[in-house]
């Protein structure tokens, strides 16, 4: 039981990871493909945590918590490049 | 009471307490070894620098301040999730009931901390998001946006945060 | 338990050569490459971690998506030209 | 008694990523980029937020740093949005409906 919920909680992530991959290459400006960027990162956290619980180990969390710094500090650098820009 | 929170010592056992705080979390573990290195680390950084959190040092340290903190997580979670049962209404209609805007909205909170916190709430309230944050008011993006008035959208928006935020930071 | 593994392997798989042959062609603009680059590193990363390699993911995400990523933005603030978007 | 909290954290599991996929369907649908960056930031935190509650129904000894992601994930992930909402209103992306308001650019005008 638990482990259909899982099987079905990593196909929901996977197909919400097509969808803003699809944003992703087709997004008319460059703000919607990193918003895109963004949302791709978040659902990678969903699906480390869904690794970890997987294989069991917590040391996959830690890259977790490293993924989510560098997405953010990621961000705001390309967001401050694209403000400053016009 | 201001002056007992912005004084040197609070500000380092604050820096401290976060530290070590961290570390523990870090390592999903509270046991002898890890507390004793946590400490010796935590200790070096806080002498190291000495201006503190800002965070901690803005806040009050009284239990009304307390108190408030807790009711605006609740508070908060709450929004949270009918911000996302809304969210998750609007994107499964079939035509997409939207009329976006910007408006402005009014915040009588000085210290920094308090404003960005106001404005990472209403980022994650019910269909509203602060684009950019100016002297005296936040411009807050909405999806359905009836009329342009500000008082009224000050109150609509901000007034629920606003209650817990002043007696958290003022 | 396996089959989720493959899934999201298969699906990151996708997501590597998509971003890859967004690097490359990006014609307009520079910016979109450099993100799209980063991207492709990221989910290296996650590769890595269902290849039960942690460490050589955690070095992934912080060489391959943060430093090359700021090292690029921070040499296309200086350089400009040679851009139009 | 165990069985039960796993179940309950794989249903926590499963409501979290569809929230995800909503959010994933809704940067699809929506037709201008600051509604698509309120559906992606919004759904994607609580869908993050269910997730890691549903690991930590699933192993209770993990709970802390399931915490600290959680924590790191609500403090950055609205800041990420304002920012990025900030760049694209200056750098001329945002465009509005023919009747809609928008106070920020009326402002800017003035001061320009």
């Amino acid at each position: 039981m638990v482990e259909g919920l899982l099987y079905l909680a990593s196909m929901l992530a996977g197909a919400a990871f097509l969808l803003a991959l699809y944003r992703f290459v087709q997004g008319p400006n460059a703000v919607d493909r990193v918003v895109a960027f963004d949302v791709l990162t978040v659902i990678s956290i969903t699906a480390i945590v869904l690794v970890a619980l997987v294989e069991n180990r917590i040391v996959y969390l830690d890259v977790a918590l490293v993924y989510a710094l560098l997405s953010f500090l990621g961000v705001i650098v390309i967001a401050r490049y694209l403000g400053k820009e016009t | 009471m201001n002056d007992f929170t912005s004084n040197g010592a609070f500000r380092q056992g604050g820096l401290f307490a976060v530290l070590l705080l961290f570390w523990v979390m870090l390592n999903n573990a509270l046991t002898v070894e890890t507390v004793v290195v946590g400490v010796i680390v935590a200790a070096v950084i806080t002498a190291l620098f000495k201006d503190g959190m800002s965070f901690l040092t803005d806040a009050r340290l009284n239990p009304q301040a307390v108190l408030a903190t807790f009711l605006y997580l609740g508070y908060f979670l709450k929004e949270l999730i009918k911000a996302n049962i809304a969210l998750a209404a609007i994107v499964l209609s079939p035509n997409l009931p939207i009329k976006p805007g910007i408006v402005k909205v009014r915040t009588e909170l000085k210290s920094p901390m308090g404003r960005l916190l106001l404005a990472n709430s209403i980022t994650l309230t019910p269909g509203t998001l602060t684009v950019e944050v100016g002297e005296d008011c936040l411009y807050v993006h909405c999806v359905m946006l009836e009329s342009g008035d500000v008082n009224e959208a000050t109150q609509r928006i901000a007034a629920g945060f606003e209650k817990y935020l002043e007696v958290m930071y003022g | 338990m396996n089959s989720i593994l493959l899934i999201m392997s298969v699906v990151l798989a996708v997501a590597m050569i998509a971003g890859a042959l967004m690097a490359v062609y990006a014609k307009r603009s520079m910016a979109i490459a450099i993100l799209a680059a980063g991207a492709v590193s990221l989910f290296a990363s996650v590769m890595f971690l269902i290849l039960g390699a942690p460490d050589v993911a955690m070095t992934e995400a912080a060489i391959g998506s943060g430093l090359t990523t700021f090292l690029f933005f921070f040499v296309l603030r200086r350089v400009r030209g040679g851009e139009h978007d | 008694m165990e069985t039960l909290l796993d179940l309950i954290g794989a249903g926590l599991l499963v409501l979290g990523t569809a929230f995800l996929f909503l959010g994933g369907l809704g940067l699809n649908r929506m037709p201008d980029v600051l509604n698509r960056i309120q559906v992606g930031t919004k759904a994607t935190t609580l869908g993050t937020l269910l997730t890691l509650a549903g690991a930590g129904f699933l192993h209770p000894d993990w709970a802390l740093k399931l915490l600290l992601v959680a924590l790191f994930l609500l403090f950055t992930n609205p800041l990420s949005a304002q920012v990025l909402a900030r760049a694209a209103h200056r750098s001329g992306h945002v465009k509005l409906s023919e009747d809609g308001i928008d106070h920020l650019a009326e402002d800017q005008g003035d001061k320009l």
